[in-house]
């Protein structure tokens, strides 16, 4: 009789190394991982149900906690397919603020990720950096939408308010605030060789399958293969603004550090650009009374690029004042369970929770 | 939204290329960068075959299922992406309500698995020949799928959970906490008190 | 000496006070959304470890059980078994509205709507969600009860553990846990 | 029957001392870490706060004897190690810290710093976690990789000495000058392998939260925690005045201790806060890499000098 070695290891919900509320159970064999299942669900709660009890506008407040990092694109997403089924015009300032909005919360949620690619690996001085330096780009959402992590700021129609006096100023100098940081975070995490040892090799994606298994984002960058919502399929007004997308041809963890940290940076310039070029005039095409407002009949698939990868929203309207279906695709759904579960076998213990971040793993979208 | 309605020869080629295969399908173009076509249940899967393997619709990117219950069936939406043309299709099919099943396309894109599970669960469709774990969001839940327009959530939730009263008495809230903490109400406030 | 002696007492009490007060050590578990509002609370901007806070990684080790947002009746189960894994002392914390009283969540179907009826909970912090100052309000208040002897939710639930596992089973049907027995 | 009392009297002044000092040193190390994340940091008492109130938690779990003897096993090692260690030098201001030094003990020292480690490692296997039992694995495995370095160092200084003792290792520096210079390779390499021996990063993988849950103490809570940080301050404290009467002839007075003492302990902890952690195998590699080499070049030169 074959002796059964494997060990089953419970990674989770439990545990500091998880990212967020769910569990990746594995098959342990000394260090090496021979099979993993993912278990998701602790973090359910029936938003889509929830949505078909709410009207169109009191969605809104569901939408963005679908996704704590970054939640800004739920919102334009929803907003935006609101807006294509009614077929309600949007202001062309109101289209620049988002833009803003957009790539604010993008730097916010890399420098997060930072936090997390570098904590996994045990260079917690990164994460410490990096989470009091996004405090400053909550600060200035705070100013801009009363809200730290969920803003409620993008509506159907434009934004719920004009820009502050001297917000542009504020926001330019922590852009230049940031800018100066990165130069110490490439000294820390990006040049460190030790990191650099860790990153390299470690996580690979097939480039040739990427597109097939439904990899997106970064780590589909990383792969090689030039794919950017913001490019393929425009939408706001990045098709008026100038930036380039990260790439990679590693396709490992290291790849997707090294696009994260270029976007960053062009997400930086992207805000610059934006602040110059922002036209003056309405910022809102008000709606009607929102218990009142009827949207008619109709389907809308919208998807926007997140700093995690691409979220494509499914609303459907029957033509009352509630939604019939909103349906959300977040990229863990499926990094998180049908890839990782492929690229953790044969992989190291250790390097989990290091892929996992890499990959830009958020239960909280796959279960809503 | 700027939609340009110009130049759609893209979309439209797509429209003509899916017709020319398939002659009982239905197609339109939405807008620029989305094609829509309506598929019976049976052609359902030669049609995403088809354009995975013939027209380029390498990813698949979401797969939504819609409860028309006054129609009395499920409107499944398979949601293809060309990463060449950058154009989305959407493959819509309608499938009936009762003991509602569907082909499994778990061989054709490995991540449509997981889409399956959660509507398995959510809306009770069944895949036949599809293996995977039973358990996706929920556990051990023995009502209906609750994602179906005839589960009512908030009787279930009236049933399942204790729900915490409001405040019946209806008094202003700084009374209360001023209770609390034994503090002096200000003059001020007190005439916003609904305790006169 | 005199163990009942008054004065003894209260100079031991004091003295527990003071080091339970301060080294207060957190579970690790983010359960829900208010877990973002954790790592601005930790780090450089408002850094909790200035007040003797810290996070461990295993239910053993911990002494505050932050239950952060919202429990879906899956997690339910797993809080439960982390919250009896606990020592004791130990204190649970729970803050956003949806531990309250279900918040915007009041008619989820997969959602627990009152915590305290599942667990003993020492400090509510509202909000949707509470801002990392909130939070620490919220634990310096735990702080004050430590002191004083008042935040004895696990007694509270030793006590009167049927009624919390009657109120546990309705909700998780399927109950396959190891018996509380400290 | 003086003497005795003198003796046992020293040995409970020095492990007061030693945990006092441990402990303070574990609260600075938190505070400086805090400080180069742009932090406050705890207050430099914050670890005899947790201590203290570890001890008063209730330890409600048994999973077996072994658990209990384990941290007291841990305890007991890093107590004897610290007997073996003179504390002050001979004539200095508190005499009775010169405790059971005894001629010929390095290399008995040596084999009484893995046995505490070992200890934990018994305890730990009855627990059943199998977090813990996969840390206390890449924590012996990571012993073996510093020890090589730690030992290859330790022999050549032996060797340059021709002493196995370390008061004769004191007197010899006395009259030569500090070993940190006269075997500038053996420090080299004894630095190398302490960046290993102290846990922090890169080579905290035994004790990794992110991926085992804090490792061998995972479940180990209240009174067992306590005297896990307890004889880990212990232990930090011997082996660094050990490292110190080595390299750095000792120290007579108990300001020059603290001094030499941070000074040598900052190195391992300023390393850790800047660096991510290794791997197990890429630990090892690199403990068996530089460090060896280093070690070996010690020994040739402390044969040909």
């Amino acid at each position: 009789m074959k002796r059964e070695k494997a060990t089953t290891l419970y990674l989770g919900p439990q545990h500091p190394g998880i990212t967020g509320n769910m569990m990746v159970k594995l098959k342990v064999e000394g260090d090496t991982i021979v099979n993993s299942t993912t278990h998701v669900g602790y973090l359910h709660r029936g938003f889509e149900k929830l949505m078909e009890r709410r009207n169109w506008l009191q969605s809104f407040t569901i939408v963005c906690r679908i996704c704590v990092p970054e939640p800004d694109p739920n919102e334009e997403n929803y907003a935006r397919a609101v807006e294509e089924i009614e077929g309600r015009e949007v202001p062309e300032r109101a289209q620049w603020i988002r833009t803003l909005v957009l790539e604010l919360a993008r730097i916010g949620t890399y420098l997060l990720w930072f936090a997390g690619q570098s904590g996994s690996a045990g260079l917690y001085t990164m994460g410490q950096w990096s989470i009091g330096d996004r405090d400053y780009v909550l600060d200035l959402f705070e100013e801009l939408t009363g809200g730290r992590v969920y803003h409620m700021y993008i509506w159907p129609g434009g934004v719920r308010r004009d820009l502050p006096e001297g917000f542009e100023a504020k926001v330019l100098q922590t852009m230049d605030y940031l800018e100066k940081r990165l130069i110490q975070y490439d000294k820390l995490m990006f040049d460190n060789t030790i990191f650099q040892k860790r990153a390299m090799g470690v996580g690979w994606i097939d480039p040739e399958k990427a597109i097939e298994w439904g990899v997106v984002g970064a780590p589909l960058r990383a792969a090689g293969i030039a794919s950017d919502v913001r490019k393929d399929d425009p939408y706001e007004v990045y098709d008026q603004l100038d930036f380039e997308m990260g790439h990679a041809t590693t396709s490992d963890v290291w790849g997707r550090a090294q696009v994260r940290r270029f976007e960053l940076e062009q997400s930086i310039n992207l805000v610059r650009q934006i602040i110059e070029k922002m036209p003056k005039g309405e910022y809102y095409n008000r709606i009607p009374n929102p218990m009142k407002w009827v949207v008619p009949a109709g389907d809308a698939y919208v998807k926007t690029e997140s700093a995690r990868g691409e979220f494509g929203y499914y609303v459907v309207s029957d033509g009352t004042n509630k939604p019939r279906r909103v349906h959300i695709k977040g990229p863990a759904y499926v990094h998180a369970m049908t890839l990782l579960e492929d690229m953790l076998k044969g992989a190291n213990v250790s390097d989990v929770s290091f892929i996992m971040n890499s990959l830009g793993t958020c239960p909280p979208e796959i279960e809503r | 939204m700027t939609t340009e309605n110009n130049n759609l020869e893209r979309e439209e080629a797509v429209v003509v290329a899916l017709k020319a295969t398939f002659p009982d399908l239905t197609a339109r173009v939405k807008r620029i960068r989305r094609v829509e076509a309506s598929v019976s249940k049976a052609l359902t899967p030669s049609v995403l075959v088809h354009a995975k393997n013939v027209l380029g619709y390498k990813a698949l990117s979401h797969i939504s299922c819609v409860d028309w219950i006054e129609d009395e069936h499920f409107e499944l939406v398979y949601i293809l992406w060309n990463p060449d043309e950058k154009i989305q299709l959407l493959i819509k099919t309608l499938i009936s309500r009762e003991n509602a099943t569907m082909e499994n396309i778990d061989t054709i894109w490995r991540q449509a698995n997981t889409y399956q599970r959660e509507m398995r669960e959510m809306f009770g469709i069944e895949f036949p020949g599809f293996v995977g774990a039973k358990e996706f969001l929920l556990e051990d839940w023995d009502d209906m799928p609750p994602m179906r327009r005839d589960f009512d959530t908030k009787e279930f939730v009236k049933e399942a959970f204790f729900l915490r009263p409001g405040r019946e008495d209806a008094k202003d809230v700084r009374d209360t906490i001023a209770k609390r903490s034994k503090e002096e109400i200000p003059e001020f406030a007190k005439k916003y008190s609904r305790e006169k | 000496m005199d163990t009942n002696d008054k004065g003894v007492r209260k100079i031991v009490d004091m003295i527990t006070g003071f080091a339970r007060s301060n080294s207060l050590f957190m579970l690790a578990y983010g359960t829900g959304c208010g877990d973002i509002e954790i790592p601005p609370a930790m780090t450089s901007r408002y850094d909790w470890e200035r007040f003797g806070y810290r996070k461990m990684a295993t239910p053993r080790q911990a002494d505050v059980l932050l239950i952060s947002g919202y429990l879906a009746t899956k997690t339910l189960k797993r809080v439960i078994r982390s919250y009896e894994q606990m020592q004791e002392p130990k204190y649970v914390v729970a803050f956003g509205s949806c531990t309250i009283n279900g918040g915007m969540y009041w008619d989820s179907y997969n959602t627990i709507k009152m915590l305290d009826h599942y667990i003993p909970v020492d400090v509510y912090i509202n909000g949707c969600m509470p801002r990392p100052e909130a939070v620490m309000s919220g634990l310096f208040d735990l702080q004050e009860q430590i002191k004083k002897g008042e935040a004895n939710g696990a007694q509270k639930y030793r006590e009167n553990l049927e009624w919390y596992r009657g109120n546990q089973k309705k909700v998780i049907k399927n109950w396959v846990m190891p018996e509380y027995n400290w | 029957m003086e003497d005795i009392l003198k003796l046992l009297g020293g040995a409970a002044a020095t492990m007061l001392l030693a945990f006092v000092v441990g402990a303070t040193y574990g609260g600075l190390v938190r505070k400086i870490i805090a400080r180069t994340q742009n932090r406050v940091g705890p207050p430099w008492y914050q670890n005899f706060v947790d201590i203290s109130k570890l001890y008063m938690k209730d330890t409600a779990v048994h999973h077996g004897v072994m658990q209990h003897i384990g941290p007291a096993f841990a305890i007991t090692a890093s107590v004897t190690v610290l007997m073996f260690v003179p504390v002050l030098r001979e004539g200095g201001w508190f005499p009775w810290f010169e405790n059971l030094n005894f001629k010929g003990d390095i290399i008995f020292l040596i084999y009484m710093m893995v046995f505490g480690s070992l200890g934990m490692a018994l305890g730990i296997g009855q627990t059943g976690n199998p977090n813990a039992s996969i840390g206390v694995s890449r924590g012996l495995s990571m012993m073996v990789g510093y020890e090589i370095p730690f030992v290859l160092s330790l022999v050549s200084v032996m060797v340059q000495t021709h002493t196995t003792s370390i008061t004769g290792l004191m007197e010899w520096q006395t009259q030569n000058g500090w070993l940190m210079f006269e075997a500038p390779f053996a420090f080299i390499t004894m630095l190398l392998a302490i960046l290993g021996m102290f846990h922090y990063a890169p080579f905290d993988i035994a004790h990794a939260p992110s991926e085992i849950a804090s490792g061998p103490p995972s479940e180990f809570g209240g009174k067992y925690l306590a005297m896990m940080m307890t004889s880990g301050s212990i232990f930090a404290f011997a082996k660094l005045v050990f490292l110190v009467d080595v390299f750095m002839n000792g120290a007579s007075n108990l300001v020059m201790l603290v001094v030499k003492t941070l000074l040598l302990y900052m190195v391992p902890v300023l390393y850790g806060a800047v660096s991510p952690r290794y791997r197990t195998e890429q630990a090892i590699r690199y403990l068996w890499g530089w460090p060896v080499f280093f070690g070996i070049i010690a020994l040739i030169y402390s044969i040909y000098i």
